[in-house]
């Protein structure tokens, strides 16, 4: 049988090393197996790897594999692969890994199928940068013989491989053979083809030409769920959509909301995350007002989601001095989502006195200004990670990566570092919540919302699992008979 | 004709050349980041720099250019920054799907664009010239991916006659590519009938008036004699130049109805391209088009002298 | 010359255009008749409606904003005003010809010579691709144009004026017709083209027995070619007769002036006589004698339109006249003052 | 003076006045012009009264009446987040009037004048404005929007700009051989033998004579410029968010086909009703201004 | 007889136009003009005659600089104006002037009649706007237009209006020279007459210099006072207008003169004594470029260009080897046979005409 899905976007190159968009690593999911997995719940379970242990100091993780693997060309799978993949990672030139894998010294083979990682020092996100693409294997015989080049042909251990690909038409791939859990597989074929148009991608799962599509549309849920030969599936994303302000970065800082953390609470009151979720997402999305989402185990309670104060951010406005209003501009993405949902934004904190300019620009404008500082609020979100440290040490750690704005606090530093680094889940969340009290307060990053993946699917698909990665994983789903 | 080909080919190089320079002057000065727009949710400065440096990302415009014509020279037109393929092979990928879909939807805006335009002509002022003024004039207004999308729910999804998308080669399965390139090319085709309607009509009104078409009354010829072989012939001029300016407007690619019916085309690389700041494939197509241009360019002066047989001697 | 037969080939009766919303007939009431193997020129003022009459007899109006108001034109036993578009294009090119003025803009310059010919053939005749080639052939042969296995495979452009003009005439020649209607075939040649070509013409018409309407400004040309001539002025005859007679004997005031008018090779001249002012434009054209205003013998009776009356000067010479003033010397003595000035509103 | 005279008495008959009305004459007698201007006057008239038409605020959202279809409240029906589409669609009007207009003005502004200096001086000007002109063909306009939304800064007027430029190379090709064509005529010979200057022979004799199917191409082109003012809406030119233009509310729609017709609906309409009357205005005044037609 | 006051000369002019440029190999070369010399008096009717495409138009025009010449020079009052440039070449245009061909092709269709003739004045930056209206009306009363039609456009007007348009616009900035590419061709007799008339009282009133290219002979010979004849770029004769006719001395001469229709029923009918047409100016025949369409052409004809000469004793140049010896036949003096009433009534008419014309 074959199945065709729909993504949103065209993939980059198809190397786990050097991809970096979200539709790669749907491909993957299907082409290439990590070291471990999640479950739907984002418990860390075995994939490749059968099992692993933290060493007492928690400088070290090892690992045991599984013997029956081989690579899609036929190459053995062991620990020298692993070790190979990972010094891949570190090494490669282009390698966009390079942060995921950092806190890896070296990689010792312990015996063909154990491996042991040794640590710069301690990092509790480790296993769950090996759930992700930091975790896939590629081939070592084929990937070194391609070297950058190997993107063009990947070859790992997943149940489907590589066929062709031909950019912005589709990625083939078809079942391969030596797959080690070869019995779960019931396709022999599956085609990934990229169609941008939401409208589109569902007429085309209506016309039978997908079986199915991931990222239906928030507003054509309801028709999709009215229609007898679909089904809807759905999960919360590990991501957020938000604003972030810019607290530092240049003079461009030197604005109300640069300088005020007040300023920027009262926008935060001036919205209804809730109407927003109605009027852009038909009520689809989950509010949010943290780096998690509030089902999320690492969420802080003590900070649940506000209902809407437009007399209290008034009043905010006033106590920083801006009595008047004030004004902000924020930039956004140019698609037709996020436009809407600045729209919205616009509208309601214009009740409070708050006047937004929202300039849309294009991505890698948005992007280019954002990292030199060249805006006052920037309206952005992050896919997610499995580890909350994923979500938002970046983003407000001094200096860190992702830190745009610039925001700087030695505690929230501290609080994250030392999240970080332990391994214990009750000492972690402590520090979490200690770094969202201040964070909450300072709001260099406004939360909104968090998206919530849907799939549409034709009524014979069977057996598909939504996970809050947005992943597409194949394994045990089959045509009805 | 052949010493007027030579000769037009020479004239085309410096054009190739100053649309070279124009393209990549102008995208080295679009804001953004190749290499921050590639980067992806993480950037790491070290992978940045080092492909700032494999790039030649930080080297002066002038010596990315002469980089860029050297090895462009020798046929490299460099890789694709986003995939690594080279940008010649996406090219050759995309370059026969850009060229059926163009070639098709001429053929869709030529078979009514024309007609309509003579018929609107000819019978100027009646309500025949009504009609076809507006229907030619919604077909211009008529945003193509209201009409893709209206057309996909309508024919693929209602009434499951064409596929709603899925290019196939024409290399591959004929009938099959036909069927997913029809609609499309109607789409794209009804938007420039619309244009070519207009020419010819106005074309035509001139024409109708000179002395050998009464001459070919005055034979006794059919009117639709008259009017094709007599009157349009000699309308053909201007509506040869709209045509290769059109033609040479869809080899740049038709992004947005290339997106709706998922075409892999031209339209969509060179705009994915523009935005993934993915220089070298903008550069690769842009040019490619270019030379397009210029080939339609020489077509046209070619199709003129074949259609005025005065300019043979000129 | 051809003796003409009595009954008329082409009989046109009260023949009026006008143009939409216009207050008067362009062409008024027009009427004359043509034999077979006969040679009628059309004489007259530039804009007097030579070229819309026979235009109209070919359904070639420019329709808007002409307009037939009336009339008959009996040719071949049917009523060319009457046919259907579709009938009458049957007879244009096959029964009727026509050679049109301007041969650069006539021709189509996108065909080649030969395909032109050949199509009014195919049309009419139902020959094949070859075989109307090969009439084609013929048709240039006829009109004595050199090489013509060449030309037949040429442009408009490569040829010159006297030969594109042969070619307009093998064109309107190939299907034999009847009637052959020339508007002003040799006024943009020069004069020894023209001799040539008028001499093919009338050769051509000798051999093929066709009658020829000829219209020019030329009176030398009319002298040499004509059988009758029609002088027109303003849209209505104002005069017919043989030639000689119109040369000879020619009573209307406008005819005077129109042969007066000519530079000739006589004794050495004085100024050239001429006919003063223009043709009165459709709104300004009195209801009465046309000519009325610029006639220096114009009077009060001129206010009603003279009928075309027969002068009877000379047996078989057809001639009439419509003029109240005719014959002048009879009306107005020798000593006559010029009538008053005339001075229309 | 010996000559004869005309009908006419002479030297004291006045010498008429140079006319004036004979373009609003010709163009007031043909219906079909009278009604492209009606409908042209009808939306820059909505344009200009927009402010004092008794309609709601075309940014005040109803959060109640998100993507509603026609109502007696809403009589157009609201748009995606809950705004009266009547009053975006009058207040729009302006915005897509402009970049309709304007940058088609600025294309023919600079694209004709190019065109008939290429076609009017040829040699060396010509091939510089010729290749240039290809090349600006040839570059996507997308590129040339994005630059220029960088280096101009966002706004409607920047958008007319981009819109225009790239329109501009069409009007120079058409004008060039337009120009090419008139200059072998042999009116143009006989102004230079009057000894005419060259700006007034290309002012009374070539301009006059090649504007009809600039003509045609530019209210053909208006279209084009209203529906291209969307998409640079998004790329931060043109018209700036929450305030309407038919370009970008199209746009919007785009992902509303199916639960809100309407929403593509309207402007759809509006383009083409202003596009059809812009077209048959063209008509009538290319008719108007032809002394040889009627 | 004193000498007559020289206007225009031409010397040595030839006009050569490129119309094919390979971009290899030798380009394809028009020689329409070739080797012209003469010289225009100042007052007098100078005409040109000559078959289709022989070079009389480029000829024309390379005269009053309207194309540039390939070789030779054009003094005009004892001025070199071959290379004049920009203004002064401007200025000049307001003493040389040109009446077009073709008045349907020659008016710009855009344009008022007013504006036509009112653009040489503007031009020139001759009087004010009120003064240019006062002249643009007096112009058209003098060339018989109605100064009422001011505002109408070409396309309303008859060919013979529509060259009176040309004349006037011609004769606004008061030329000393005025060129005539045959400006009675598309008129009618009637038309034709005024035309030719108004030239001559224009002639007469502003001290003109004509210069008339025309394929009328009669005309030519009505208006003329020297002739030259052109064949394939060249002057074949040239001399006084009555001689030419009466007693052509070159053969081309002859059977143009043998051509022109008699306006006369019976007599001679006009005869093409030439057959076929000019040959190609692209490759002219060697020798005498007429040999190979002569009646008497001789095999030295073949070989040797003869040179345009003056004939002894006669004012009177041509370029003929056997000028000397050939008898030619012009045309007999032909007056028309009228009977005694029909003449009465010519004579009627005349005279009606000359009252009227005496009249204002
Ligand atoms: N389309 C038209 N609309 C209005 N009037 C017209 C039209 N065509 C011709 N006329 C007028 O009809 C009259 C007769 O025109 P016609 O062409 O028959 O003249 P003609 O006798 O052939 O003149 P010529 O000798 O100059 O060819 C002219 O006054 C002309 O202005
Ligand atoms: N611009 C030009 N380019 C090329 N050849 C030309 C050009 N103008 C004239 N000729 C050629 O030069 C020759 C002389 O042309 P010209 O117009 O002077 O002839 P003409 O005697 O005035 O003819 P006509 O009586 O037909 O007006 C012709 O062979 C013509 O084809
Ligand atoms: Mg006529
Ligand atoms: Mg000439």
């Amino acid at each position: 049988a074959d199945l065709r899905i729909g993504l949103q976007d065209d993939p980059d190159i198809l190397d786990p090393d050097q991809s970096r968009t979200f539709v790669g690593r749907i491909v993957y999911a299907s082409l290439c197996d990590k070291l471990v997995d999640i479950t739907p719940e984002l418990k860390i379970v075995p994939m490749l790897a059968t099992g692993w242990k933290w060493s007492d100091d928690g400088m070290a993780l090892t690992m045991t594999l599984r013997d029956d693997v081989t690579f899609q060309d036929g190459e053995k799978f062991d620990a020298e692969a692993v070790k190979y993949n990972i010094e891949r990672s570190q090494t490669l030139p282009e390698s966009r890994r390079k942060n995921e894998v950092k806190s890896i010294a070296s990689v010792e083979v312990t015996d063909p199928y154990t491996v042991t990682f040794h640590l710069k020092g301690k990092d509790a996100t480790l296993l769950a940068q090996f759930a992700d693409r930091a975790g896939m294997m590629v081939a070592p015989e084929a990937a070194k013989k391609a070297g950058a080049d190997f993107g063009l042909h990947p070859v790992c251990a997943g149940p489907f491989k590589f066929v062709e690909r031909v950019q912005q038409d589709k990625i083939v791939l078809e079942k391969y053979a030596g797959y080690y859990n070869a019995d779960k597989i019931h396709f022999d074929k599956v085609t990934f083809l990229p169609i941008p148009d939401t409208t589109v991608r569902l007429a085309n799962l209506r016309a039978g030409d997908l079986d199915m599509l991931e990222r239906l549309a928030a507003t054509d849920i309801a028709s999709a769920k009215a229609d007898a030969n679909l089904t809807v599936a759905s999960a919360t994303s590990l991501g957020y959509q938000g604003i972030t302000f810019n607290t530092g970065n240049t003079d461009a800082a030197k604005n109300p909301f640069g300088e005020s953390a007040k300023v920027r609470q009262a926008l935060s009151l001036a919205i209804d995350r809730n109407v927003i979720n109605q009027v852009v997402f038909n009520g689809a999305f989950a509010p949010g007002n943290q780096p998690f989402p509030p089902t999320s185990s690492w969420y802080d309670k003590d900070f649940p989601l506000q209902g809407r104060d437009v007399a209290k951010a008034k009043e905010l406005l006033k106590e920083a001095g801006y009595p008047d209003g004030v004004k902000i501009q924020i930039q956004a993405t140019n698609n037709p989502v996020q436009q809407q949902l600045m729209q919205v934004i616009q509208a309601m904190a214009a009740e409070a006195g708050i006047k937004i300019d929202i300039v849309a620009k294009e991505f890698a404008t948005l992007l280019k200004d954002q990292t030199a500082g060249a805006f006052e609020g920037s309206q952005i979100g992050w896919s997610g990670r499995v580890d909350p440290d994923g979500n938002i040490y970046g983003f407000v750690v001094t200096g860190a990566g992702l830190n745009d704005g610039h925001y700087s606090n030695a505690e929230v530093d501290a609080a994250l570092n030392a999240a970080r680094t332990s391994t214990d889940l009750a000492t972690r969340k402590a520090s979490y919540d200690k770094a969202q009290a201040i964070l909450m307060q300072d709001l260099p990053i406004m939360y909104l919302y968090h998206p919530v993946w849907f799939w549409a699917l034709s009524k014979k698909v069977e057996g598909f699992t939504p996970y809050p990665d947005g992943m597409i994983r194949l394994q045990g789903v089959k045509f009805a008979e | 004709m052949l010493g007027f080909l030579t000769r037009r080919i020479l004239i085309a190089i410096p054009t190739i050349l100053l649309i070279s320079v124009f393209v990549f002057g102008m995208q080295k000065l679009l804001p953004g980041d190749p290499v921050l727009a590639m980067a992806g949710e993480e950037r790491d400065p070290a992978t940045l720099n080092f492909l700032r440096e494999k790039y030649h990302l930080n080297e002066p415009i002038p010596v990315q250019y002469g980089l860029w014509v050297g090895n462009a020279i020798q046929g490299d037109l460099g890789i694709s920054l986003r995939t690594r393929q080279p940008v010649l092979e996406l090219i050759g990928e995309k370059l026969p799907v850009t060229i059926q879909l163009a070639i098709m939807a001429l053929i869709v805006a030529l078979a009514i664009g024309i007609p309509a335009g003579v018929l609107s002509a000819y019978k100027k002022g009646t309500w025949v010239d009504w009609i076809a003024n507006i229907t030619a004039l919604s077909g211009l207004s008529i945003p193509n991916f209201w009409l893709g999308i209206m057309l996909i729910l309508l024919v693929s999804v209602r009434l499951g006659w064409l596929p709603a998308s899925g290019y196939v080669p024409l290399s591959e399965d004929p009938i099959r590519s036909l069927e997913t390139m029809i609609m499309p090319a109607f789409v794209l085709g009804t938007g420039l009938a619309a244009t070519l309607m207009r020419h010819t009509r106005s074309a035509m009104l001139g024409v109708l008036k000179s002395d050998y078409v009464r001459t070919a009354r005055a034979k006794g010829l059919a009117e639709n004699v008259v009017l094709t072989r007599h009157a349009l012939r000699n309308a053909l001029v201007p509506i040869v130049t709209i045509t290769t300016l059109l033609f040479g407007e869809l080899l740049g690619g038709a992004v947005l109805t290339e997106q709706i019916f998922t075409i892999p085309g031209f339209g969509k690389l060179v705009v994915d391209a523009v935005f993934n700041r993915d220089y070298a494939v903008v550069q690769g197509i842009v040019l490619c088009t270019g030379v397009g241009f210029i080939a339609m360019n020489i077509l046209a002066d070619a199709a003129y002298r074949i259609l005025n047989p005065r300019m043979r001697d000129a | 010359m051809t003796s003409p037969s009595d009954a008329p080939l082409l009989d046109v009766r009260h023949l009026s255009i006008r143009p939409d919303g216009a207050p008067r007939d362009l062409v008024d009431d027009l009427s004359f008749q043509v034999r077979a193997g006969e040679t009628l020129c059309i004489v007259g003022e530039s804009g007097c409606g030579k070229s819309l009459s026979v235009l109209a007899l070919m359904g070639l109006l420019a329709t808007p904003p002409l307009r037939l108001t009336g009339g008959e034109a009996w040719f071949e036993g049917q009523d060319l005003l009457a046919l259907s578009p579709r009938a009458l294009s049957r007879v244009r090119g096959d029964r009727m010809a026509m050679i049109f003025q301007e041969p650069m803009t006539a021709l189509n310059p996108a065909l080649k010579i030969g395909e032109q010919i050949a199509e009014a053939v195919r049309r009419h005749r139902g020959l094949g691709r070859e075989a109307a080639r090969a009439e084609a052939l013929e048709a240039l042969r006829r009109v004595r144009i050199p090489a013509p296995e060449k030309r037949l495979d040429e442009y408009p452009h490569q040829l010159s004026g006297g030969m594109r003009q042969r070619a307009m005439i093998a064109m309107a020649l190939v299907n034999a017709p009847a009637l052959l209607i020339a508007d002003e075939p040799t006024t943009a040649l020069d004069v020894t083209i023209q001799a040539q070509i008028l001499d093919l013409m009338r050769q051509l018409k000798d051999e093929t027995g066709a009658a020829l309407i000829m219209i020019t400004h030329d009176l030398g040309v009319v002298a040499e070619m004509a059988d009758r001539v029609a002088v027109m002025y303003a849209g209505k005859v104002v005069e017919t007769g043989s030639a000689r007679a119109i040369f000879d004997d020619p009573q209307h005031p406008y005819t005077i002036g129109l042969i007066s008018s000519m530079p000739s090779f006589g004794a050495e001249e004085q100024k050239l006589v001429t006919i003063p002012g223009v043709v009165p434009t459709p709104a300004e054209m009195p209801e009465g004698c046309r000519f009325a205003s610029r006639c220096p013998f114009a009077g009060p009776d001129c206010a009603v339109q003279p009928p075309l009356t027969d002068v009877g000067s000379a047996p078989g010479a057809d001639h009439a006249v419509a003029c109240w003033r005719a014959p002048l010397e009879a009306v107005t003595g020798a000593a006559a003052t010029p009538a008053t000035e005339e001075v229309s509103a | 003076m010996s000559l004869a005279e005309t009908t006419a008495a002479p030297a004291a008959d006045p010498v008429p006045a140079r006319p004036r009305s004979r373009l609003r004459a010709k163009l007031l007698g043909n219906p079909v012009a009278l009604f492209g201007a009606a409908l042209v006057i009808f939306f820059i008239a909505i344009a200009a009264l927009a402010p004092v038409l008794p309609i709601p605020d075309p940014i005040a959202t109803d959060w109640m009446a998100v993507r509603k279809g026609p109502s007696a409240a809403h009589w157009l029906g609201t748009d995606e987040i809950g705004r009266d589409l009547l009053s975006r669609m009058i207040w729009g009007a302006q915005a897509s009037l402009l970049a309709g207009v304007v940058s088609v003005a600025i294309a023919v502004l600079l694209g004709v004048p190019l065109g008939v200096a290429s076609g009017y001086l040829r040699g060396w000007t010509d091939a510089v404005i010729s290749r240039i002109t290809e090349a600006l063909l040839a570059a996507p306009f997308l590129i040339l929007a994005i630059a220029l939304a960088a280096f101009l800064g966002p706004s409607l007027t920047n958008a007319m700009i981009a819109i225009g430029l790239s329109a501009m190379p069409v009007f120079i090709r058409l004008a060039r051989a337009q120009t090419m064509a008139v200059m072998t005529e042999d009116y143009v010979e006989s102004a230079r033998a009057i000894g005419l200057g060259h700006l007034p022979l290309v002012g009374r004799y070539i301009l006059p004579n090649i504007f009809a199917p600039i003509l045609v191409q530019a209210t053909l082109t208006i279209a084009t410029a209203i529906i291209a003012e969307a998409s640079l809406s998004f790329l931060g030119l043109g018209q700036q968010p929450p305030a309407p233009s038919w370009g970008s509310m199209l746009n919007i729609a785009k992902n509303f086909l199916e639960q809100a017709p309407w929403m593509a609906l309207w402007p759809g309409i509006a383009i083409f009703l202003v596009v059809l009357g812009f077209n048959l205005l063209g008509d009538g005044l290319r008719d108007a201004l032809d002394p040889r037609d009627g | 007889m004193t000498a007559p006051e020289i206007i225009l000369e031409a010397d040595g002019l030839a006009r050569r136009f490129t119309t094919r440029k390979p971009l290899f190999g030798a380009p394809t070369v028009v020689r329409a003009v070739d080797g012209v010399s003469l010289r225009i008096r100042r007052g007098e009717t100078f005409a040109i005659v000559g078959e289709s495409g022989c070079g009389k138009s480029t000829l024309a025009r390379v005269l009053v600089r309207l194309i540039d010449a390939s070789d030779g020079t054009v003094t005009y009052k004892g001025r070199d104006i071959t290379r004049l440039e920009g203004p002064e070449l401007r200025a000049l245009r307001s003493e040389l002037q040109f009446i077009f061909q073709d008045p349907f092709s020659s008016l710009n269709p855009r344009m008022t009649v007013g504006a036509l003739i009112e653009e040489p004045l503007k031009a020139h930056g001759i009087g004010t706007p009120a003064e240019r209206r006062a002249r643009v009306a007096d112009l058209m009363r003098k060339v018989g237009l109605n100064p009422l039609t001011i505002n109408r456009y070409p396309h309303e007007f008859s060919g013979g209006q529509r060259q009176r348009i040309g004349i006037a616009r011609a004769l606004a900035t008061g030329p000393r020279v005025l060129v005539g590419d045959e400006p009675v061709s598309a008129l009618d007799v009637s038309i034709q007459a005024q035309v030719i008339n108004i030239l001559e009282d224009l002639k007469q009133e502003f001290d003109l210099t004509l210069i008339v290219i025309a394929h009328d002979l009669a005309v030519i010979r009505h208006m003329a006072d020297r002739v030259a004849v052109m064949y394939l770029g060249e002057i074949v004769e040239l001399a006084p207008a009555r001689e030419i006719f009466a007693a052509p001395r070159h053969p081309y001469t002859e059977a143009l003169v043998a051509a022109i229709p008699l306006p006369d029923v019976g007599a001679r009918a006009a005869m093409a004594r030439v057959e076929g047409d000019l040959p190609n100016p692209i490759a002219p025949p060697p020798g005498c470029r007429f040999h190979p369409r002569c009646p008497y052409a001789q095999p030295r004809c073949a070989a040797e260009r003869p040179d345009l000469r003056a004939l002894p004793g006669q004012e009177r140049q041509v370029a003929c080897h056997r000028a000397g010896e050939l008898e030619l036949q012009g045309l007999a003096a032909v007056s028309p046979q009228r009977s005694p009433a029909t003449a009465r009534r010519f004579d009627l008419y005349r005279a009606a005409r000359k009252g009227e014309q005496a009249a204002p």
